[in-house]
């Protein structure tokens, strides 16, 4: 078989170039925080970026200026507050959006995922946002006559994901909280996959439903332990909630936004670095914290 | 037990009227934050036969402790299902979700609920989170129930965004044509409960200990004046307390 | 919470109505044969079944006379031959039937799960299949002009599924082959499930991966263990191959194949009956083969 | 190791000229029969890093017992993944799968194939089993073969009925209109190796110790004559035995 395994710099160098429509997974569960912010590291610009529901990685990405234009259901720090890097550049008109919903961005993927061009929805065709969408087209039912957005596909160059466990040939095995994630990577003509540990092909043979995206469709695995920190991974470490609450203050003040990307991004070059920058205290109380492998709730 | 309820917060006291509403329910898509904690009020009370829909995939949870994401640990753990966004949200066109709790920075008259832009979509005053599952959810969903904290300036005349959108005459005949949800019917807030007809919200109750000024005040529609009483279920009562986020 | 679990006979007397369109589940695993079989034994009459790739409950069912259309992508006993019934219903023109493809009809189910009345798709424009699916449309895409089939949805009344185990409040847990099951399932009205055991629900939120529907959108539960003989359930016992070849000869002659539906069907009116009817000797043989519970391979 | 290729039955001559059809894709749409025979060869031989897919939506298997369906346990059984069927069409019909292999009742000179019925569709000779996922994968996959023994009755001027549509002159022109994989390209017999042109099949080579008389006997194209051998891969030869179908 083909081996898949790659480090992170050759992973992101070989498959991701300027102008590309990138997917970013991760559901509030694994967000592939450390093996995206690759992109800001190489200095990769001009990238689109897409999915349902965004978080800080998104606003991270956008405050290193590498992201022309934003496709997305909802952008946010869930429950804290706005992205506010979002906020400056949508003010400031330093990036393009295209402003979906949750579900109509899931629906754009399914498309993709299916190899079709669009697919009927019932949703986008009351309120004000079907016609912020310039683009969006109606089509009719040819059986009923029923009315229907024609929601288009969406079909990114490359995906970038966070998954617990693969082995060296790309089958990756993931559990836990989905959201969107699967269906993203799915879409895209390029997987990239960080995961927690690489395992034995025979330790996947012993459970196949926990794969869920087979070998011959990723591109490369990188070994990324703690990768999707400050989110979490289920039965490896607990989300650090208040990873998430700081943000939102430090990164309402540009000079001290960029005092944390030069910290937690330029600075941790590679993965020990990052685990380093957590903490090993924190680690350990992560770790013990709900879903992480010492969690005994 | 004789509560004041002018001595509980606002929250609760929207989860406590909002947790009533819930009886007779098998399935509520809920988002983080007070749909969320109403919803796990109201299968620890008077409906344990309700079914807890996150658009993260997760069903059957109950958190025990705060959730920031509706993908958070406290949603996924002891679960009795995890599947995919796609499929929740098929669920949820399929007419197969019974109920929805939603809120939003603004309301008007007919329910039409913004979390896109204070001021102008190209050029706002604040730029906030957008629809996340707002929009499908008050499109789709059969039963919609808006909740919202009585602070005066959520309550407006015509919001400035339509995110997700009302019923009454502004949209109850597209929602015919388009073969959507009926749109919000119920109005909780920390106050009151209010009910949508063609021509929008009336007044249908007030929590006890508020009087009908206080139910109303800075809200710029016209209501009509409701003698009616919300009277909290001593179960919901007793137990709001031990809900995680409230 | 409400309790799904039912005896057989009101599962089926109360949710299945003569007329109906019964999705019935089992891709190769999991067939639902015990539980089909019922409406055999009640003589539920003028039914219309599907499902993407038919095996020889199909042909049961249409032998017992109680078929009036079959709408399916295959038809037959997989590698053994043919589906004998159904040619003969097919020539004495006893039975209705809609020919789709094995895509097309996991398409129709995929609509109709997600509320939509059609789906575009490349497939059925070309060949003698279309032109024989008198009421297919066809669909322009209107962002490319690309033109697609409009593949409509397929919204049975009921889905009879058989799967690994569920609680009392309807949480289905499954794994192994899928093929279409769960898609039917979630596509239909009324969900009625029977299982090889009933556990604790605290078990089904050990592992909440493994539930495939949700407890709301069952209708009722129903224990029989061996249910899918001879097909086979995954960590419980394996396929009974044999029977399928032994059926392939007596089903080609109509009273042989009355005695069998006696035997097999109409006499074993519990499931008790059914596992002794399939014997000792042979079910040790069965859990020790792969995928059995014995299984040491 | 000098082999009399005739005395190896035919299934296996199948399977052993297909599978060095396979050399350099990774991905593999197979049915149940000699289809995921040939794959299992090859994957065990010239192409390990081709990987099995089953429309049950098993992937990575390599059955060590006979399998009867593409759900058998032999298929589940020690496999990469278990997915649904929907995912494996939906990568079907993405362009996500590189080959696939079909066999069939009967085929005709454009690649044309039938298991639906022989003689008319409402009136048959006989009824088969339909067409599967045959139609689609005909009309999806970027590179299809074509599997079939050397019968003489199988190979007709035209099939009774077009279940997996072929490719040549006949549908060349919609398979690019409806963005169709390409069609069938190559035919492999248990004595021969046939290629498609826009007129149809081509003799490209005929298996070691057969002749062309042999290659061609009772099939009604017109063929022109080809002197070139077949020659099995000698690591293929030596594991064909061990293949759990054939």
């Amino acid at each position: 078989m083909i081996e898949k395994l790659s480090n992170l710099h050759d992973a992101i160098k070989k498959n991701v170039s300027s102008d590309d429509l990138i997917f970013i997974g991760g559901f509030g569960h694994l967000i592939p925080f450390y093996l995206t912010h690759e992109l800001i590291r190489q200095n990769i610009n001009n990238l689109s970026i897409c999915r349902s529901g965004a978080d800080i990685l998104f606003d991270q990405l956008i405050a290193s200026g590498i992201i022309k234009k934003v496709i997305f259901g909802y952008i946010g720090n869930p429950t804290v507050g706005l992205s506010h890097s979002f906020n400056r550049a949508y003010k400031f008109n330093t990036i393009e959006i295209e402003e979906w919903t949750n579900q109509s961005i899931i629906m754009r993927l399914h498309a993709a995922r299916m190899g079709i061009d669009f697919i009927p929805s019932k949703i986008l065709q009351i309120g004000d946002l079907p016609e912020n969408i310039q683009f969006i087209k109606k089509i009719i039912s040819p059986y009923t006559g029923q009315e229907y957005s024609a929601i288009p596909s969406l079909k990114p160059d490359v995906a970038l994901i966070h998954a617990q466990q693969a082995d060296k040939y790309g089958n990756v095995q993931m559990w836990g909280i989905d959201g969107d994630t699967v269906e993203g990577a799915l879409a895209s003509d390029r997987i990239i996959v960080s995961v927690e540990r690489i395992i034995d092909n025979k330790e996947i043979k012993e459970s196949p439903e926990k794969t869920i995206i087979p070998s011959h469709r990723v591109t490369n695995i990188v070994e990324l332990p703690w990768g999707a920190y400050p989110s979490y991974v289920s039965g490896f470490y607990s989300r650090d909630d208040q990873h998430y609450i700081s943000y939102d203050s430090l990164s309402r003040n540009e000079s001290e936004l960029e005092r944390y990307l030069n910290e937690w991004v330029i600075n941790v070059d590679n993965i020990e670095l990052y685990m380093e920058k957590i903490g090993k205290e924190n680690r350990l109380s992560l770790e013990k914290g709900l879903c992480g492998t010492l969690d005994e709730s | 037990m004789k509560v004041n309820h002018r001595e509980i917060n606002p929250d609760k006291r929207i989860a406590m009227i909002a947790a009533m509403e819930l009886k007779g329910y098998r399935s509520c898509f809920v988002g983080i934050g007070i749909p969320s904690d109403t919803a796990c009020l109201a299968k620890d009370t008077i409906e344990p036969n309700i079914n807890l829909i996150y658009e993260s995939g997760a069903i059957g949870a109950m958190p025990k402790t705060k959730s920031y994401s509706t993908g958070s640990p406290s949603i996924a753990h002891r679960s009795d299902m995890i599947t995919d966004s796609f499929s929740v949200f098929s669920d949820l066109q399929a007419g197969r979700i019974d109920v929805g709790l939603l809120s939003a920075a603004q309301i008007d008259i007919f329910g039409n609920l913004n979390s896109t832009v204070i001021g102008g979509y190209q050029n706002p005053k604040v730029r906030m989170v957008g629809s996340g599952g707002a929009h499908d959810i008050a499109c789709l969903i059969p039963n919609l129930i808006i909740l919202m904290p009585h602070d005066p300036r959520r309550f407006v005349e015509k919001v400035d965004f339509i995110t997700s959108p009302g019923s009454g005459a502004a949209f109850d005949k597209l929602r015919v044509k388009y073969q959507l949800g009926k749109g919000p019917s119920i109005l909780i807030t920390d106050k009151a409960k209010f009910v949508m007809s063609p021509s929008g919200w009336n007044l249908d109750s007030i929590l006890d200990d508020f009087t009908y000024e206080e139910a109303v005040e800075g809200i710029p529609w016209k209501l009509s004046v409701s003698n009616k009483r919300i009277k909290i279920d001593q179960d919901i009562l007793s137990k709001v307390d031990s809900i995680s986020g409230l």
